[in-house]
């Protein structure tokens, strides 16, 4: 362990003999330079492994001169002070090699002594307890940082620098006042000493409020709160990024600390009201203005004054809101993981912009693409920033707003509109830069300083999750399944040198998990509706997996492991017992399969991002509703010990909604389906879709029966459910590209699932279920197919198609027994989901309900056969006269579901017994239907041999087969062209193949009902808010007088509200 | 695949079937008479009257259908000029056998009146086979109708067997008909 | 067992006749109505003979090849699983294998054959008129639904059976006097069924030439028609047993049957064409209407 | 009370030229008055009407004899030890800001705070 | 009507003119090279907006073909003939397809008929009426029908024909007598 003081001597020693002595030569000052700051870093490192080994038990305390405290000045360092320390450190010199990598554009030696009289700065201000020792070390940091700001020397950093200074100087005088008052209040500088003459009652008027706010205000100009932080926005935006870097991770944190600190000597017992005034404001302001930016410098900015604006929500919480036990551990991790996550990777952020140089966001175009560790270094930070799981920035949100107090529930629900705000504009801007584009790559400077951050943030984010799971309590299953799903995508990642290796080690370790599931009752002791979903899960992406080799080609290395990925996490959310972990891996769902989709289409990828964080977000809102008293974490059977409010119920089921697609939140869906990779849309739409149905089984079996009006919520969702099926269908018939066909058809189906579920009765279960199952073997062979298709024919526009009978006839009898299963024709199996559905819809006499369904699958019939027709009917065409089957494994797959659905059409049993045992787990006795005899169903209201139609369809369609040879017409098969066309020769396939708009005489009769209202209603509350923020964040004029006086008004603000007791 | 197979190739073989029940389904054939009109030529403004209320073919079995696939009867109703001549041949190639012609007028017997024109085929029945001539210019649906009691008893006694003749004879047919038709765009074998 | 089948075939056959006599009726009468005097009741039976012994026939491909296969099919199908005469075990045929919710999705068997095979004769008019008979499915469909479904939650069953047997005792029980105006619906929803003439825009032969079928020909088209024929029967049939009451004997069948017919023949007759969004906007607004009048009755019950 | 008077109205003299002026080194100035203000803040807070500085001059050491400063003569010596701190302070930031409005006139020839409004939104 | 004519003749040489059969039909001949600049001034400025025809006659006696275009003024309710003359050796012309679209059509028959190109007539090269002609144009004089039609179509043997017609009317009156 190192004195501390020596830190800072050194240090000082240095910064001067650079400054001296530079002379010597370049060699010698970079020398010093490297030395003192690895001293120091060796030094403050080693006092943090200190406090965390437990060697070092109490906070140091240096007595400078060997005063005792209230007279001399004396340092202080505990253990927060000292992980902090590492990180500035860490981060300084991270920037600083940077920085010379880059080439210093200043003379060198006098940068390197600002660098390291900034280090010194923040260190000391991080470690001294005297106030005016404080505001010493304050201006050493802020005179070091101006000048650094204005090291670029051109125009934006001078301008920048400037008005830091102006703004600076201001704070300072604050600080200078307060901390002088302080001492003429309480006799002495020391905070230890003055807070133990302070107590709160001595704020209840006079002086000592006037001089903590005073104080305070100057610390709270520096964290930049909300309507005086022009200045550091503009110093993000034109300040040499390694500058901001160090800034923005290390020596605002140093301030953040020094202000709570400052804070909790003082006892000020308005924290709360101003951390939630300002934080918060701060947070909600920043994210929203962030939208409009084009700079990208500027937008990192917002996104730091940001995360400061919730630190400081998070600080005030901690210290001043009255949280106990658990609570008030989290909200410590909470920001411990807040300052690391933003330090990290904003830092990254921050160098990355520098390396490429371009400011505007449309020049980042495509650079994923171009360089991949580039790419891989910069998603990271921003999924760590967005606050993506299993990365820090989750863990910190979530323990955040786990350990925010149920009352404040306001807070919890603006804190994630803006983390839905956060990740429309960071996920706008990724959607940019992982756009295609070819195109040379290149940037000066070297990439390890941001390698270095990302490996620390890889392995904060294990250790956050680590803690997480350690400090909530829950079931370490969860937590070691977490690790196995992280362990295994990298492995398939690292393993998987070429991509059918990576296709063999994927097949592999779902079956694998497969296997153990069903040898091995750890994971799903009984046959339970859980695990019903976890052999769905599963059986569905080992058959999607298979199908996907021959496509794979085309697609990314990271295919294979983030398809993996999705998939466990989704045998994790079957598998989790308690509402976290569901959350947790929801949210590894939502986001991997954003990764997938974003592999295809940029701009659905990004809408599907937006409407899962508000599922998501909205389902953590639930949770955080449902949680009370000292049990934090709520788990699926304690639901019924919370006497809650129907809105938990609702936010909660939002998530699951947006999943499913049903109506108003569907509008993800069609572009997410339509241009998400071929390989993982049979993924999307057979398994992913159904983790809703998983959820909402959930929702209505543990959570509804407990909050009040659980009727109506249950009846609005059926119909939610019916005029999605029907509206879905509707717009499935006017599209013109077979994935967003399908697209609307798997939401449509969705919503049948979800009509069933909100019956609640065991037969609407059975129905639920047993079309859960079944969509999943039709909307899985069809999406296969397509895929296929697609593959094959190179376009997924429907009209370009056509006549492919001819050239795929095992494609062709497999997408026909989907189509017929899709429509619920018997004798294939989609009938008896539409049977189920309908008798329990009959039993519960919900008739328009049931009008609508019936009604919905009439209009299904309509794109049923657009789909066939336009794609194996009619004219083939000259292009495609070439083409082949499919690829065998595609080919496989579609026949094996074809199979499926023929055999389950002749025999139900083989889904309905385990759905029977699911519905059972569930708590009901019977699965509201009977067997009359061996294959004959009878409901309440009806019967249905299944086993008789299949036989007596097959049967007479042999026997009109039979009869038609006694007929003894002589049968020549003719050319395609060879048609009765008014004794014209068509001149090719094209001009006689009807294929586009096949329903325009559809369209005139329900123009209105698919004109795309939701869809433009979302389109202009985003554009009109898009607008508005367009035009407030003009509130940053950029005119230094315009700061100052933001700065006055503040904190005239604030002492109107402290003094009139307003709020 | 071929590059290009919109066409068949092989030629359509002869036909041989058995004669057992051929009267009764003769007897069949002439009461259920599905008619295609082609209308050539001033003839064509016969047609209508003959099916509807006045006429009223349909009483002897006699209807229209749209589409070559389904139809029985062929009716030339008028002069052939060398492009509609090409559209005949696809029509009639394209109808399913037993199958019958009538030529009404006498256009399609020798010329009529357009015996000198330079766009008129005279001789219709040497490039197609027809059964049944209806002379006049232009015939009355009557005669028309006559012209269909005709075809009737033909198919009765099985003497209409001009698609039968077609098969057999088709080099022949072929060789009269590229004679006139200059460029042969029709696809050869197709029906 | 087996007599059963033997019986499904009878009726199978009887059906095929009944249909042929009842279209050859119907043009008879619309030949009387044009002042001609038209073929004779027969004339169907004679063009199905004729088109089962054409000499020659093309194929178009597999799908072209199975298609009439599939609409005889669902013809049949539909025919033996509505039952014929209420209690009779004979001509109660299949209806054991499944109740209304079956026949109703059965019927659609047939119709997506033939499309399919039109589609695969690669003629545009062949696509088109699928799309368009799709479309008035589409619009018919409501109606017919709304009074399938009102009568079902009225008589708390989808079995056909147990809806004629809750019609027996008079004619006063019937559907058509106990909910009139779910009869009209369903019966307004029968005449876009049948693609009779106001709504027949899908066969329209001007246009399009006879619809789906205009490339078949021979024995393909006798199977059509046939399979159309029996499909008809099995529909009177089904609405007889959902309006009129069903039928104790098969000489009331006969009655019911015609009468429904009768219906058809002279709306048939009297008016034009509607384009295809007309009629399915017809029919989502008087036969829904109507029709709702007594759903919402049934529903407030 | 006058000192203190005195100096908030020299921290507002300055505050107001930071606020309204439009040059760059009247702002400066404007921040150099709101420095002194404090200083004299600082200075008055210390003082005690009647007593002298607490600085031991050669004069008085020799006539007493003693290092010792009695201690009930002199006003308070830290602020007298902070203000000179923060005198050297308020240099060190006027100094950076000199030269950085030199930088800033170098590179647009203006000293208008109007020609540096790049950075906004 | 008058005042038209002698607006024209004002600006352009009129050849010969005279009123037709009707009352508002009047012809005018025109020189050949002025056609255009008469009918643009025809459509500009007294509205003979749409042009019904465009029609040749074969003057074999004079070499020349004559050339009328068929005007129609919905306003004055006028039918005016527009005609020139063109060498007959030298059947070319200049197209009218920029003044008025459906001349293409027109143009695309004449040149079919009788042989007269029109430069600047994108289509004029494909059938029209005749599929793949190869003779002389047969709407000139000089082409012989007869011997053509003979040539081609041939002649029905005059004895096969009887013996058909013969044949024809037995069944006829056969039918008859049975009845």
């Amino acid at each position: 362990m190192v004195n501390p003081v020596v830190i800072i001597a050194i240090t000082l020693i240095a910064a001067f003999s650079i400054g001296i002595f530079q002379f010597l030569g370049k060699k010698f000052v970079r020398g010093v330079f490297w030395l003192t700051v690895l001293f120091d870093f060796a030094a403050i490192l080693s006092i943090a492994y200190g406090f965390l080994t437990k060697a070092i038990k109490n906070p140091i305390m240096v007595k400078i001169g060997g005063f005792p405290p209230p007279i001399g000045i004396n340092l202080y360092v505990d253990q927060l002070s000292a992980y902090l320390g590492v990180v500035v450190f860490f981060i300084g010199a991270m920037a600083a090699y940077h920085w010379l990598s880059r080439g210093i554009n200043d003379p060198e030696p006098k940068a390197l002594v600002l660098l390291l009289l900034l280090l010194l700065g923040s260190t000391g201000m991080i470690f001294t307890q005297d106030f005016f020792n404080l505001f010493v070390f304050i201006e050493i940091t802020s005179i070091a940082s101006y000048g650094l700001v204005a090291s670029n020397l051109d125009s934006f950093s001078l301008e920048a620098s400037f008005k830091y200074i102006v703004i600076g100087s201001i704070s300072s005088t604050f600080v200078l006042l307060g901390a002088v008052l302080l001492y003429k209040f309480a006799g002495s500088l020391n905070m230890a000493d003055i807070s133990a003459h302070i107590n709160s009652s001595m704020y209840s008027g006079g002086m000592l409020i006037i001089i903590s706010i005073m104080f305070l205000f100057g610390l709270l100009i520096e964290l930049e709160v909300f309507p005086m932080n022009g200045w550091a926005l503009d110093i993000y935006q034109g300040a040499n990024p390694a500058v901001v870097a160090i800034l923005a991770g290390g020596i605002v944190k140093g301030f953040y600390l020094v202000f709570l600190r400052s804070a909790n000597y003082l006892k000020f017992p308005h924290l709360l009201k101003i951390g939630i005034i300002f934080g918060l404001s701060t947070y909600i302001v920043s994210q929203f203005f962030a939208w409009k930016q084009k700079d990208i410098r500027r937008l990192f900015g917002y996104s730091s004054v940001g995360q400061l604006g919730l630190l400081i929500l998070a600080g005030a919480f901690y210290l001043n809101g009255n949280l106990h036990g658990f609570a008030k551990k989290y909200m410590l991790f909470a920001i411990i993981f807040f300052v690391l996550n933003h330090s990290f990777s904003k830092s990254t952020l921050f160098f990355l912009a520098d390396l490429f140089g371009r400011r505007r966001i449309e020049e980042w175009k495509g650079v994923l693409s171009k360089n991949k560790l580039f790419g891989f270094l910069f998603s990271t930070s921003v999924l760590s920033m967005a606050g993506a799981p299993p990365f820090l920035g989750f863990w910190a949100k979530l323990f955040f707003i786990l350990a925010i107090p149920k009352e404040y529930f306001y807070i919890v629900a603006l804190v994630l509109i803006g983390a839905i705000a956060e990740i429309l504009y960071y996920f706008n801007l990724y959607r940019i830069i992982s756009e295609k584009e070819d195109g040379i790559f290149d940037y000066k400077g070297s990439i390890v300083p941001s390698l270095f951050n990302v490996f620390v943030l890889l392995g904060l984010s294990a250790f956050g999750a680590y803690k997480f799971f350690i400090l909530t309590g829950l079931d370490i299953q969860s937590g070691k399944f977490l690790a196995f799903i992280t362990i295994s995508s990298v492995a398939v990642f690292v393993l998987g040198v070429s991509r059918l290796a990576q296709w063999i080690l994927s097949l592999g370790m779902i079956g694998a998990l497969g296997f153990h599931v069903i040898k091995n009752t750890s994971l799903v002791p009984a046959f339970n509706i859980q695990s019903f979903f976890v052999y769905l899960v599963l059986a569905g992406a080992i058959m999607f997996v298979f199908a996907t080799y021959p496509l794979s080609k085309k697609y990314s290395a990271v295919f294979y492991p983030l398809f993996v990925f999705t998939v466990f996490s989704m045998v994790g959310i079957s598998v989790s017992s308690n509402w976290i972990t569901l959350f947790i891996f929801w949210e590894l769902m939502s986001w991997s399969s954003y990764l997938l989709i974003n592999q295809g289409g940029k701009k659905a990828a990004w809408i599907y991002l937006v409407m899962s964080a508000i599922g998501g977000y909205g389902m953590l809102a639930g949770i955080k509703l449902l949680s009370t008293g000292p049990n934090l974490i709520p788990s699926f059977s304690s639901s019924s010990a919370f006497a809650v409010s129907a809105w938990a119920g609702i936010l909660i089921f939002t998530a699951f909604l947006v999943k499913m697609g049903t109506a108003p939140l569907h509008i993800w869906a069609r572009d997410a389906y339509g241009e998400s990779p071929d390989g993982f849309t049979p993924l999307l739409s057979g398994v992913l879709s159904k983790m809703g149905v998983f959820g909402g089984i959930l929702t209505i079996v543990y959570l509804l029966p407990h909050l009040s009006h659980s009727d109506t919520i249950l009846y609005g969702l059926a119909w939610f459910g019916a005029l999605t099926a029907l509206f879905m269908a509707l717009l499935a018939i006017f599209q013109e590209d077979v994935k967003k066909v399908l697209a609307y058809s798997s939401i449509s189906q969705v919503g049948y699932i979800l009509i069933g579920l909100a019956l609640a009765t065991s037969l609407g279960y059975s129905a639920a279920l047993y079309h859960t199952v079944n969509h999943l073997i039709f909307k899985g062979l069809l999406f296969v197919a397509a895929a296929g298709i697609i593959y094959r024919t190179g376009t997924s526009y429907l009209p370009e198609m056509g006549g492919l009978i001819r050239r795929m006839p095992f494609t062709f009898l497999a997408f026909l027994m989907g189509i017929i299963t899709l429509a619920g024709i018997p004798p294939l199996s989609g009938f008896a989901g539409k049977w189920l559905l309908y008798s329990a819809l009959l039993e519960k006499r919900w008739m328009f309900i049931l009008l609508i369904a019936m009604f919905a699958s009439i209009v299904a019939f309509m794109y049923c056969y657009k789909l066939l027709h336009t794609i194996f009917l009619g004219q083939l065409r000259d292009k495609y006269r070439k083409t082949k089957e499919l690829p065998l494994p595609l080919v496989i797959v579609e026949l094996v579901l074809a199979g499926l659905t023929f055999a389950v059409g002749i025999k139900p049993n083989l889904i309905l017994s385990f759905s029977e045992k699911a519905i059972k787990s569930l708590g009901f006795t019977s699965p509201g239907y009977a067997y009359e005899s061996a294959h004959r169903i009878v409901s309440k209201f009806g019967y249905w041999n299944a086993y008789f139609m299949g036989v007596f369809a097959v049967g007479s369609f042999i026997i009109a087969l039979i009869l038609f040879f006694f007929a003894k017409a002589k049968i020549r098969k003719v050319g395609q062209l060879d048609i009765g066309y008014s004794g014209e020769v068509p001149d090719s396939p094209e001009s006689v193949h009807f294929g586009y708009d096949l329903y325009a005489h559809m369209r005139r009769a329900v123009r209105v009902f698919i004109y795309p209202h939701v869809e433009n209603t979302y389109k202009r509350i985003y554009n009109s808010l898009m607008a508005f923020v367009d035009y407030t964040r003009r509130f940053y004029t950029g005119d230094l007088n315009t700061y100052a006086l933001w700065v006055v008004i503040t904190l005239s603000f604030i002492f109107y509200i402290l003094y009139k007791g307003v709020f | 695949m071929k590059e290009k197979d919109y066409f068949l190739d092989d030629r359509p073989k002869k036909l041989s079937y058995s004669e057992v029940w051929e009267k009764f389904f003769n007897w069949a054939r002439a009461q259920s008479l599905w008619v295609i009109a082609y209308g050539t030529g001033c003839g064509s403004i016969e047609i209508p009257p003959m099916v509807t209320s006045r006429f009223d073919a349909e009483r002897f079995g006699v209807s229209t259908v749209g589409t070559p696939r389904q139809a029985d009867v062929l009716i030339i109703s008028g002069y052939l000029a060398v492009k509609t001549l090409k559209r005949v041949i696809r029509v009639y190639e394209q109808m399913q056998s037993p199958k019958y012609v009538v030529g009404l007028g006498a256009c399609t017997v020798n010329g009529g009146m357009y015996y000198d024109s330079y766009n008129t085929v005279n001789l219709v029945d040497l490039y197609i086979p027809i059964d049944v001539y209806v002379a006049g210019c232009m015939p009355r649906p009557e005669a028309i109708l006559a012209g269909f009691a005709q075809l009737m008893k033909k198919i009765k006694e099985g003497r209409a067997d001009g698609w039968k003749q077609y098969i057999d004879n088709l080099d022949k047919y072929r060789k009269n008909q590229e004679k006139i038709i200059k460029n042969w765009k029709i696809p050869n074998y197709n029906w | 067992m087996w007599y059963k089948i033997l019986y499904a075939f009878l009726v199978t056959v009887g059906g095929l006749a009944y249909g042929l006599l009842l279209g050859g009726i119907s043009r008879k009468i619309t030949a009387r109505i044009h002042g001609r005097r038209g073929p004779t009741v027969f004339q169907n039976f004679i063009d199905l003979i004729k088109l089962l012994r054409k000499k020659t026939a093309i194929s178009h491909g597999t799908m072209f090849f199975l298609a009439p296969m599939f609409r005889l099919l669902g013809g049949v199908g539909v025919l033996l699983l509505v039952p014929i005469v209420y209690g009779s075990s004979i001509l109660s045929n299949f209806s054991f294998g499944g109740d209304l919710i079956v026949v109703l999705y059965f019927m659609v068997f047939g119709c997506l054959g033939m499309a399919l095979g039109a589609a695969d004769s690669g003629h545009p008019h062949s696509a088109l008129a699928p799309t368009r008979g799709l479309a008035q499915m589409a619009g018919y469909e409501l109606p017919f639904l709304i009074s399938v479904i009102g009568l079902a939650i009225a008589h708390k069953t989808v079995s056909i059976s147990g809806l004629v047997a809750a019609q027996q005792g008079g004619i006063f029980h019937w559907n058509l006097f106990q909910y009139p105006f779910l009869s009209i619906a369903g019966l307004i929803a029968m005449l876009g069924m049948y693609m009779a003439y106001p709504f027949s825009v899908v066969m329209a032969p001007q246009e399009i030439p006879v619809g789906p079928p205009t490339e078949y020909s021979s024995t393909f088209l006798s199977f059509m028609f046939s399979g159309r024929s029996i499909f008809g029967v099995g529909k009177y049939v089904l609405f007889m047993d959902l309006f009129l009451g069903g039928a104790t004997n098969l000489v009331e069948a006969f009655v019911k049957t015609f009468a429904l017919f009768l219906i058809i023949v002279f709306v048939t007759n009297v008016f034009p064409r509607y384009r295809t969004e007309q009629a399915v906007k017809f029919f989502w607004t008087y036969p829904v209407v109507i029709g709702l009048i007594d759903f919402i009755r049934i529903f407030i019950k | 009370m006058v000192f203190f008077a005195a100096s908030l109205l020299l921290i507002f003299i300055g505050l107001y030229a930071a606020l309204v002026k439009r040059n760059l080194i009247k702002i400066i100035i404007g921040l150099s008055i709101m420095d002194t203000g404090v200083n004299m803040l600082i200075i008055s807070l210390g003082f005690v009407k009647g007593r002298t500085a607490p600085i031991i001059s050669l004069k008085e050491l020799f006539k007493k004899g003693t290092w010792l400063v009695d201690v009930s003569k002199v006003v308070d010596p830290l602020p007298q030890a902070l203000v000179l701190t923060a005198i050297v302070i308020g240099v060190a930031v006027t100094a950076m800001a000199l030269s950085v409005v030199i930088r800033m006139y170098s590179v647009k020839k203006s000293i208008e705070i109007d020609d540096f409004k790049e950075l906004k939104w | 009507m008058e005042d038209l004519i002698k607006r024209l003749e004002s600006i352009f040489k009129i050849v010969e003119k005279k009123r037709g059969k009707r009352d508002n039909l009047w012809i005018l001949e025109v020189e050949k090279d002025s056609l255009h600049a008469v009918l643009s001034y025809l459509k500009d400025n007294e509205s003979f907006r749409h042009l019904a025809l465009i029609s040749c006659v074969d003057w074999i006696e004079n070499n020349k073909f004559q050339l009328s275009y068929i005007l129609w003024s919905y306003q004055k309710r006028q039918n005016l003939i527009v005609k020139i003359f063109i060498d007959r050796d030298k059947p070319e012309f200049k197209t009218v397809l920029n003044l008025f679209p459906q001349a293409e059509i027109y143009e695309r028959e004449i040149r079919e008929l009788y042989g007269v190109t029109f430069e600047g007539n994108p289509t004029q090269f494909e059938d029209f009426v005749l599929e793949d002609w190869e003779e002389m144009p047969p709407m000139r004089r000089d082409f012989d029908t007869l011997k053509y039609s003979q040539e081609k179509y041939g002649d029905r043997d005059s004895e096969v024909l009887k013996t058909n017609i013969r044949k024809i009317i037995s069944d006829y009156t056969d039918e008859w007598r049975r009845k």
